[in-house]
């Protein structure tokens, strides 16, 4: 059982799919489906066995491409299947009525945007992650702009002009790596930034952080992310807040650890993260469309993830998985019922909500909005926590104000929405929803609720994987051996 | 001062930030030009030599980051079915003149040659500078050739699927098959006899991987330039 | 003259203040262009110039193209091939991304008869 | 010689590069852009990296500035 599975078998998938198209009508879906089940299994297998390894792709490391197998990549990779696979379910009960034109290209890009994602989280070359990078980003665009109405193919404009521009960033700072320290290798990279001149170190890190930077949705360059989030559907919008945001926060700090281990731009970081988060919570106040309000939701709470992850220390990594994994999850639970609700309501306006007759979607509303809220006995809380903590210990009571202050304008809107849902007006006839969707949403729930109740079921891994994502040298000799 | 066309603000903040920006990297660069320091080429360089391929840079792109090159033929990929996805359906946009006499007869005369280039390109890849990419994108410019000047051509649809389907699926297997029989995924596991460097079977998977990718991108492209001329029903 | 541009260190200089001054009309295009096919040109200008910067600075003008002939064949005195390979993916995977951008400003046109990126509010009303 | 080709080589595309950008049709500037690809094969042909050269002949300078010629074809017809 090898990690290169997460890749080939999903381009396998998308190369042979004409020939899939042969078997009848469903063939694609049923395939895609067993396919991301497989993975999601095998995930699972070598989650279990916790011995970092390397798997070797052409030739052996510092010269070839390879994948690392930690404890922190295949916690990403087990989240990612995981997502996806349930995506997939919940997508098998809304073909049945609103199913995609094109329904094969539509499971291609799925596969890709999934292989890309475990791609970006998996490699250990530089050069590579680029390449991953620019195919998760050619889905996004195709998946955002997927419905071709004008604010759909806005949305696509606007996310590949951003893109594009981010790779030419990300390629001048591949290119400076590779003249002044002679690899593509992270490890190797990682033991030759140190000696190089500050200047230089100052500029790869500059083009780095903007090239990543428009990715991680981070304050000046997220100006595209709401009219992506207003003009895709709210279906592809659960994956872009879900899982591919997620991989680009992970591979950019990933970076960021091996290249600046001492943290030296550390608490400009801290301080960017903070205020990416007040700005989004203060924009959001005021949008009254469902889609855009949670798009400023996602940015105010991946900024809180960029915020913990940038402190460096194993608390606040371990607080930002934690963030991380509640926010997949509660984003998932959020986008994929206004999915369901826009199906019968056509409209994405707050005021929907009023109307809205499902007891089940609004409970299920309910615990993810109080999950992202950060209220005890849901899985945002231990996050939030954790994350004050260490922010207390280390003394920046300015970022805790900032955060407390921007969570409570985000209570200010959750209530609203919350306000609108249990007011009683004239109700709608019932939201009819499907079987699978009921299983998908109530396995999430489930996870929200029983990682809040029971913290302490992943705690210990997360603060092994906290440790292992900011261990150094035990990456340089996984890697390259200790030498 | 009517003489002085005033220049828009916008015009001129874009051209102050991005005059900034630009002399502070240059100022950067030009004090720490890159000194010829040992990098990983010469490493791959003397490898290369173990592997019975001439051209060093085929190596590179095909075996030692062929997971580079499988990347980026799913770019392609991906890109040319996002193209077909956006433009087809709609109202056709021919082109609307007849081409002449003359452009006809030199097109259809100069297809074959160019095609022939290309497959040459594409098979010579691992001795002499070319490859997959090159010849595939020469291919497809031979069809844009005979698109632009034959108004009714089109490339049969059911052949571009079925070459790309191939290469595609040959290429992963490939690696699976690496996979299995070495424990590399791409490994290399024909036999590549250093004594056959220069001569046309030699490299072991190397010239062949290239070929695929010269069948996928030839397809790919052709189905691109395609999609944008002729906008016409894909799938 | 000749000597002095020859020397290694003025061929470097070269590039890397040629390279950059490409990479300014690329930017300064972005910034004040409108018109989708003059913004995606400006971005292949920014991507050309980062190519030649790169190529450009690991070339060393006494060392020969990295492939091995009858006459060549010392390895020690080759140009590295990796950038080559680097490059040629990302020029590929550029002309990729542009090619998309395209169809979908295509799209965009026939849907909103707008073809000027600052025009782009569909979302604010 | 070689760096004196490689200075003019430089100049003739920056200044190209950059009528390029500034011309108001967009049609002239995608001819113009075609200059761009030539002078950047000969540049990465004088830089002995004759595989990128041809990469950039028939990628740089060729198909994308055709794309963006049939994308114009497009974009000037009436909707």
């Amino acid at each position: 059982m090898s990690s290169i599975l997460f890749i080939a078998l999903p381009l396998l998938f998308g190369f042979a799919t004409p020939i899939l198209n042969k078997f009848g009508k469903n063939a694609v879906v049923y395939t895609s489906t067993f396919m991301q089940t497989f993975l999601l299994y095998l995930a699972f297998t070598l989650l279990s066995s916790t011995t970092a390894t390397i798997e070797i792709i052409s030739i052996a490391p510092p010269l070839g491409i390879s994948f690392v197998q930690n404890e922190i990549s295949l916690f990403f990779v087990a989240l990612f299947t995981l997502l996806m696979t349930l995506f997939s379910l919940y997508y098998i009960g809304h073909r049945k009525t609103n199913a995609y034109k094109n329904e094969t290209k539509f499971f291609i890009l799925l596969n890709m945007l999934l292989a890309s994602s475990i791609g970006l989280v998996l490699s250990s070359d530089i050069f590579n992650i680029y390449v991953f990078f620019e195919i998760a980003g050619i889905s996004s665009y195709i998946l955002s702009a997927y419905t071709k109405s004008s604010s759909a193919l806005e949305a696509g404009l606007k996310y590949l002009i951003t893109g594009a521009i981010a790779s030419v960033f990300l390629v001048f700072a591949i290119t400076l790596i590779y003249l002044h320290i002679g690899s593509l290798n992270l490890a190797v990279i990682s033991q030759g930034f140190e000696t190089l001149p500050f200047n230089i170190k100052l500029l790869i890190s500059i083009l780095l952080l903007v090239g990543f930077g428009f990715k991680v949705e981070i304050f000046p360059l997220n100006f595209w992310v709401v009219d992506v989030y207003q003009g895709s559907t709210s279906l592809i919008n659960a994956l872009f807040s879900g899982i591919v945001v997620k991989a680009y926060l992970f591979v950019f700090f990933h970076i960021v650890y091996l290249f600046l281990p001492s943290g030296e731009f550390s608490i400009f970081l801290v301080y960017l993260g903070a205020l990416s988060m007040l700005v989004a919570e203060i924009a959001g106040l005021r949008q009254t469309n469902l889609k855009r309000l949670f798009a400023y939701s996602s940015l105010g709470q991946v900024a809180l993830i960029f915020t913990a992850f940038a402190m460096q220390n194993a608390d606040a990594v371990q607080a930002a998985l934690f963030i991380a994994f509640a926010h997949s999850i509660a984003k998932f639970i959020i986008f994929l019922s206004i999915t369901s609700i826009q199906k019968e309501h056509s409209s994405f306006e707050i005021e929907t909500l009023k109307e809205l007759n499902s007891p089940f979607i609004r409970a299920i509303m309910l615990i993810a909005m109080l999950s992202l809220l950060g209220i005890p006995l849901f899985a945002g809380f231990i996050g939030k926590l954790l994350i004050l903590k260490s922010l207390a210990v280390s003394s920046l009571i300015g970022v805790v104000v900032i955060i407390i202050v921007a969570s409570l304008i985000e209570a200010v809107y959750y209530f609203k929405l919350a306000g609108f849902m249990f007011t009683k007006s004239e109700k709608k006839e019932k939201l009819k929803i499907d079987f699978s969707q009921k299983l998908v949403f109530s396995i999430l729930a489930f996870l929200l609720i029983v990682i809040g109740v029971a913290p302490f079921l992943i705690s210990g891994f997360l603060r092994e994987s906290a440790t292992v994502m900011l261990d150094n040298s035990a990456y340089i000799l996984t890697l390259i051996g200790g030498n | 001062m009517s003489i002085k066309r005033t220049l828009p603000t916008s015009t001129i903040s874009g051209f102050t930030l991005s005059a900034v920006l630009i002399l502070t990297f240059l100022k950067i660069l030009l004090e720490n030009l890159p000194s010829s320091i040992h990098r990983a080429g010469d490493e791959l360089l003397k490898l290369n030599t173990q592997e019975g391929v001439a051209n060093a840079v085929t190596t590179v792109v095909v075996y030692f980051r062929g997971f580079d090159t499988l990347g980026e033929i799913a770019v392609l990929f991906i890109a040319s079915l996002g193209i077909g996805l956006m433009l087809s359906e709609n109202s056709q946009c021919e082109i609307k003149a007849e081409s002449n006499f003359m452009l006809k007869t030199a097109s259809t005369l100069l297809f074959p040659i160019i095609t022939l280039y290309g497959v040459y390109v594409m098979i010579y890849g691992h001795l002499s500078p070319g490859g997959g990419f090159q010849g595939g994108v020469i291919i497809a410019s031979a069809v844009l050739l005979l698109l632009i000047s034959h108004k009714d051509f089109e490339v049969p649809h059911s052949v571009i699927v079925l070459l790309e389907t191939l290469a595609g699926v040959s290429y992963v297997l490939i690696g699976l098959i690496g996979l299995f029989t070495l424990d590399i995924f791409l490994g290399n596991f024909l036999p590549h006899d250093v004594a056959q460097m220069g001569m046309l079977v030699s490299g072991g998977i190397i010239p062949i991987i290239y070929i695929i990718v010269g069948v996928k991108v030839g397809s790919e492209m052709s189905m691109i330039v395609q999609n944008l001329i002729k906008r016409g029903e894909n799938v | 003259m000749f000597e002095y541009l020859n020397q290694a260190e003025s061929i470097k200089n070269i590039v890397t203040i040629g390279s950059m001054v490409l990479l300014f009309i690329g930017l300064f295009g972005l910034l004040t262009q409108k018109h989708f096919i003059k913004i995606f040109i400006s971005i292949a200008i920014m991507e050309t110039a980062i190519f030649l910067f790169f190529i450009g600075n690991i070339f060393n003008k006494n060392f020969t193209a990295p492939i091995i002939n009858d006459g060549f064949k010392n390895v020690a005195i080759m140009n590295d091939p990796i950038p080559h390979a680097m490059i040629l993916t990302a020029i590929v995977i550029g002309m990729a991304v542009l090619a998309l951008g395209v169809s979908f400003a295509i799209e965009y046109y026939k849907l909103t008869g707008n073809t000027e990126i600052d025009k782009m509010n569909e979302m604010r009303h | 010689m070689i760096g004196f080709i490689i200075l003019f080589t430089f100049i003739s595309i920056i200044t190209v590069a950059f009528f390029s950008i500034i011309q108001k049709k967009e049609a002239d500037s995608i001819i113009l852009f075609m200059g761009v690809g030539l002078g950047s094969v000969i540049l990465f042909f004088v830089f002995s990296a004759p595989d990128v050269a041809l990469t950039e002949a028939v990628i740089g300078a060729g198909i994308s500035s055709l794309i963006f010629l049939m994308a114009l074809k497009h974009l000037k017809a009436t909707a």
